[in-house]
């Protein structure tokens, strides 16, 4: 734990806003206020946090459908997201984005993407645009298990290594693709077949925001310096249904109990941090507190958001036409 | 006849033609679900919209099988059994993922008839979800069933509710040429009276669904349930109409269109799409062409904006042509003439 | 004015852009060409139809990009790289690789802005030959602009001679929206005076190239020139038309059709595209429900057969429409009316 | 070479074929009689043809824009070919093909295909008709170095992992992809790019038909027995340009003479033939005059056949409409 207690407060802090925010949309969405697909991150926290902790202003990241948790620890604003998802004039997206579109441009944020394999050609892009400027930024892209199999990904994969961009794929293995296991669909296995294409892949504890930070600083040092593209392969779990709603027929019973009781992401990060003397529970309990309201207020704001209307419909779709 | 929601009635199709003929399997993401998983299920899914339910459990994995993400490959698997004797029913769960697959689907199976001097037979089926209705927004609400009619070599069907959709998917599944069928989100719980058994309904030919004299009403899949109301509605003033329900695009029954105006001399074309070069552009040009001599006031088109598919439920509402939309327009072309 | 063939034009377009502005950068397979080669030729091709000769030689590897064959990533370059502030110009060496590369231009660089709250800007243009004419037969011979023009998000840019070529191709690189760029493949050898220097034509202006009172002919691309040779000749027999070269089909400029309709009530539509849901489909439905008014004979679509693009020399002529089957839709709209 | 005589002298048959269909093309193409893309397979007979010889009819094929040798490597009629490459209506494709779309649903050769990685998806479609059937049949798929980096071609091996199909994927190194030296486009390597996906590799030499059919007969024996797919990977050159046309700049001047004079493929076979005392050069003489007048009997032919009129451009769009 090389990390300064700021440094720690601040992982911890994103860490449980992610989650906070996802229990929090798990009881608010049977309520009939939210709609479309909802896609929940929690119990993946630690990657999304331990990457993003790792990067600058300049850096660009790019997400998946299940995008809150990349959001977020990139430092998109809590409320304008939950604006969007509750489909409001002023969410981050004006209500046309909803849930599985949120972006910020300004903070670098490239966008969460319902398409499977769709962000990472596009996150190869902005690398070129990184390496353009020279100033060392890089460009970072989520991928799942299931999307690794995309054709899409194999290709962002290669042409990141041709170019040899400053690019760091970062793979979320949660162990399901929908309603199929990880295991199922992958030929061969994440870390060989990345490697294959002539980059390094480091391997992370998902659960553990230590780890992550770590494989991801060497990946992001690893593009800073030049070197070129890599990985990291983080393994963790998802606490909730593929989507909201899921039965989920496919898990064994008590599956997401034992991760919960066994491997939790904020458990671990707590228990490091105290049992390291860095913070004692209560100032970890505060910051919960601190969330907690956050969100509250978020949700509230949301749920008395503004509608949007037919100008807004009818806008953005150009620039100029 | 049993009364069966859209979705039931697909299933029951496909269960009917998987039983009567074993060379038709059925392959996609999560068609039968929990490949992999720790449940042990070995259907956990049947299907993201539950269309392919209960097909693994009978008909097991080799003619029911799970995929990968990797739509190319899963359209390439229907091109190439097809090609090598078997009749594949592929699923794309949302017709959006053309995006990553269109190449098997426009330069393959859609041209190897033809390109290969007349030899080969590709009786794949390729059924999509299609339409806005959910809010899940701009990548998962298109209906993209025009970029499709363009394409020759395709058939491409569009039903508007549970018998026909299975009255189509039976005719699909035994038709010798590729056929893209969309089915609309929208409607999967729409219940309807649905013919037990044996029951196809052939290809490029419409339904009337309702008899009029002043306006001539087109429409397609969940449009048709809008016209409906607009048509019932302005029935009640005495402006009677016909209406239409295309079903196929490719091939499409234009016979029909025409026929109708000639009594009509107005037209309604109502269409989910974006507007430029959809089938509302379409069949408003056959009008300007064919039905020229029939037409006696401006053809309404009712489409949806030029603009993605916005998420908000507000704004979806908006985006959708509405029963509201479709009265307004077969209004204006009554008092156009 | 310098007297160039549209290949040459369109490069001029790119070396003064990539002059002008340090973000514009250019990507494609063998835009350069030599790389990992054995010749030492840093430069080998300069793009397979030679519009991006001497780009590389001039602005080196970092602004002219070859990449591998993945149409899918090469599109996703643009998109990242317009994102995060560049003007990037790809190409898809033939627009039959939509069918690789599609999520990419529909779900993606055309729907940023609107998803994204109107943050995004996403100045790509995605260059792509197209077309019939050098019996490159189904798979690389498509005029694929229906299906892009239909998508809200692209503008879609189709060039029927030099000058222009070079004055869109100018706009498009400094236009803010994602832009498709259409270059025919049978235009790249014709020649034209196009004007030095500084020469932007904005979009959704059609040109007329031809006055009269007879009929309104509207077309774009390669079926221009064919309109032009079918409107001179007709000329001499005193029949006048109005040709328009809609140069872009998005936006599209129904005002000049509309007001040229007004004054000719008669429309033939020429198209190279197949028939259904084409640019032809679209006109005429447009003077359908805009145009009725004006119109006074059945409006005739000229586009190829509702058919794959066949190979052979023979079959590739008959499937392109001709100036003299646009000569027969003239005389056959003289004759309805 | 324990192969019978009667097989070497089909093997050494087939390949002067594709070799002499080829050159006289090449003599033909610029008298401008053929119109359109023509991609020349010489230099590369060893493969299509090693790999081919291992066939039954039950098997299939699919190929590649550089299609000639794959299709006479699995039998198809050279004149018939001949008359499709003229544009003629009794061609194979009636006209409407071409020599990127020659195709033989008859011979199991599924078509060569003009969009490059367009065709695995398809062979691996085929591999689910070959298992249903239980009989033993394998799928066939050529690959260029170009094409290997396509992500359709990356999803078409893991789907056949997954699926655990009768599926041999030929890798078919070059040199080029067009103007574009094989190993500027590749990150990492062929082999363990391919091998990543859990599959088996087995090289060959590209210019020795004795190579590549032993390595093919693995792979298709591998594939028989239902262990699934696997890769063969030969290294070869093309002598000609892309294209018919092609300037080819990107090549050393004396590049191509060097590979006829020391590893030409029919050079190899004849010396190891002769050498092994199993044929005399008389006799394999005799094959080349055979080869040589079927092939100017299939130009000539080809010259003066039907031309195609409105009643072929019209049909077989569908079977029925
Ligand atoms: C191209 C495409 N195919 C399929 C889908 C449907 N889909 C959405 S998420 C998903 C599973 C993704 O699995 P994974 O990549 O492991 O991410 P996770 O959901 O586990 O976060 C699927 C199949 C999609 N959105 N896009
Ligand atoms: C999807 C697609 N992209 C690009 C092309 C253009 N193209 C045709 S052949 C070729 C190179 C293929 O190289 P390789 O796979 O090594 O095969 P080779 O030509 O060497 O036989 C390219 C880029 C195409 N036909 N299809
Ligand atoms: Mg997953
Ligand atoms: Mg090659």
């Amino acid at each position: 734990m090389q990390q300064s207690p700021d440094q720690i407060r601040q992982a911890y802090r994103q860490m449980r806003l992610i989650r906070e925010f996802e229990e929090r949309l798990h009881v608010e969405n049977p309520k009939g206020e939210i709609a479309g697909f909802t896609h929940l991150y929690s119990g993946q926290e630690a990657i999304a946090v331990g990457v993003c902790e790792n990067l600058r202003d300049s850096d660009f990241i790019i997400s998946t459908h299940r995008g809150h948790g990349h959001c977020l620890a990139r430092g998109c604003d809590p409320k304008g997201m939950m604006h969007e998802i509750y489909g409001r004039a002023d969410g981050l997206g004006k209500g046309r984005g909803g849930s599985m579109h949120i972006a910020d441009l300004d903070k670098g944020m490239l966008g969460a993407n319902g398409i499977v394999g769709g962000g990472q050609p596009i996150a190869v892009g902005a690398a070129v645009a990184c390496k353009a400027r020279g100033d060392g930024s890089v460009s970072v892209s989520f991928t799942g298990d299931g999307a690794s199999n995309q054709g899409t990904v194999f290709e962002a994969m290669n042409m990141a290594v041709v170019l040899k961009l400053p690019k760091v794929f970062v793979l979320e293995n949660n162990g399901y693709s929908e309603h199929t296991g990880a295991s199922y669909g992958i030929g061969g296995d994440l870390k060989t077949r990345t490697e294959a294409f002539g980059m390094p892949v480091w391997e992370a504890d998902g659960f553990d925001y230590f780890s992550v930070y770590e494989a991801a600083g060497k990946a992001i040092e690893h593009a800073r310096a030049g070197n070129g593209p890599s990985a990291i392969l983080a393994t963790a779990t998802r606490y909730f249904g593929h989507f909201e709603g899921d039965p989920q027929n496919y898990r064994a019973k008590d599956e997401v109990k034992n991760f919960r009781e066994t491997k939790d992401a904020l458990m671990t990060i707590r228990d490091k941090v105290t049992g390291a003397g860095i913070f004692t529970a209560e100032e970890l309990d505060a910051i919960d507190d601190e969330v907690l309201k956050l969100i509250d207020a978020s949700v509230d704001s949301a749920r008395n958001g503004p509608t949007p209307g037919r100008d807004i419909m009818m806008s953005d779709v150009y620039i100029d036409y | 006849m049993a009364v069966l929601t859209m979705r039931d009635a697909l299933n029951q199709a496909l269960h009917e033609e998987m039983e009567r003929d074993p060379s038709v399997i059925v392959m996609g993401e999560d068609v039968a679900g929990g490949s992999g998983g720790t449940s042990g299920n070995i259907e956990a899914a049947g299907g993201i919209f539950g269309v392919t339910k209960g097909l693994k459990t009978k008909y097991g994995a080799d003619r029911v099988i799970d995929t990968p993400i990797s739509e190319s490959a899963i359209v390439g698997l229907a091109n190439g059994s097809a090609l090598a004797g078997m009749r594949p029913v592929a699923e794309l769960m949302f017709a959006d993922f053309v995006g990553v697959s269109l190449d098997q689907i426009f330069n393959q199976m859609a041209k190897f008839r033809y390109m290969f001097g007349g030899k080969a037979k590709t009786p794949v089926v390729l059924r999509m979800s299609m339409g806005a209705g959910m809010n899940a927004a701009a990548q998962h609400s298109q209906t993209i069933y025009p970029m499709l009619t363009a394409v020759p070599g395709l058939k491409v069907v569009v039903p508007s509710n549970p018998a026909d959709a299975k009255g189509l998917m039976k005719q699909a599944i035994r038709d010798d040429d590729p056929v893209v069928f969309f089915e609309h989100k929208a409607l999967y719980s729409k219940k309807g009276e649905v013919p037990d058994g044996e029951y196809l309904i052939p290809f490029g030919e419409a339904d009337l669904v309702r008899e009029g004299s002043d306006v001539t009403v087109v429409a397609l899949a969940r449009m048709v349930p809008f016209a409906m109301k607009a048509v019932d509605k302005l029935a009640e003033e005495g402006i009677t109409c016909d209406l239409i329900d295309l079903r196929t695009t490719s091939p499409l029954d234009e016979e029909t269109v025409l026929e109708s105006l000639s009594m009509t001399g107005r037209l309604v074309v109502v269409d989910e799409s974006n507007p430029m070069c959809s089938i509302a552009s379409e069949i408003a040009g056959i009008a300007a062409s064919k039905g020229f001599a029939s037409l006696r006031a401006p053809v309404e088109k009712v489409t949806a904006p030029h603009t993605p598919v916005p998420f908000a439920r507000e704004l979806e509402r908006m985006y959708v042509p509405s029963p509201g939309d479709i009265e307004a327009a077969i209004r204006r072309v009554m008092e156009g003439a």
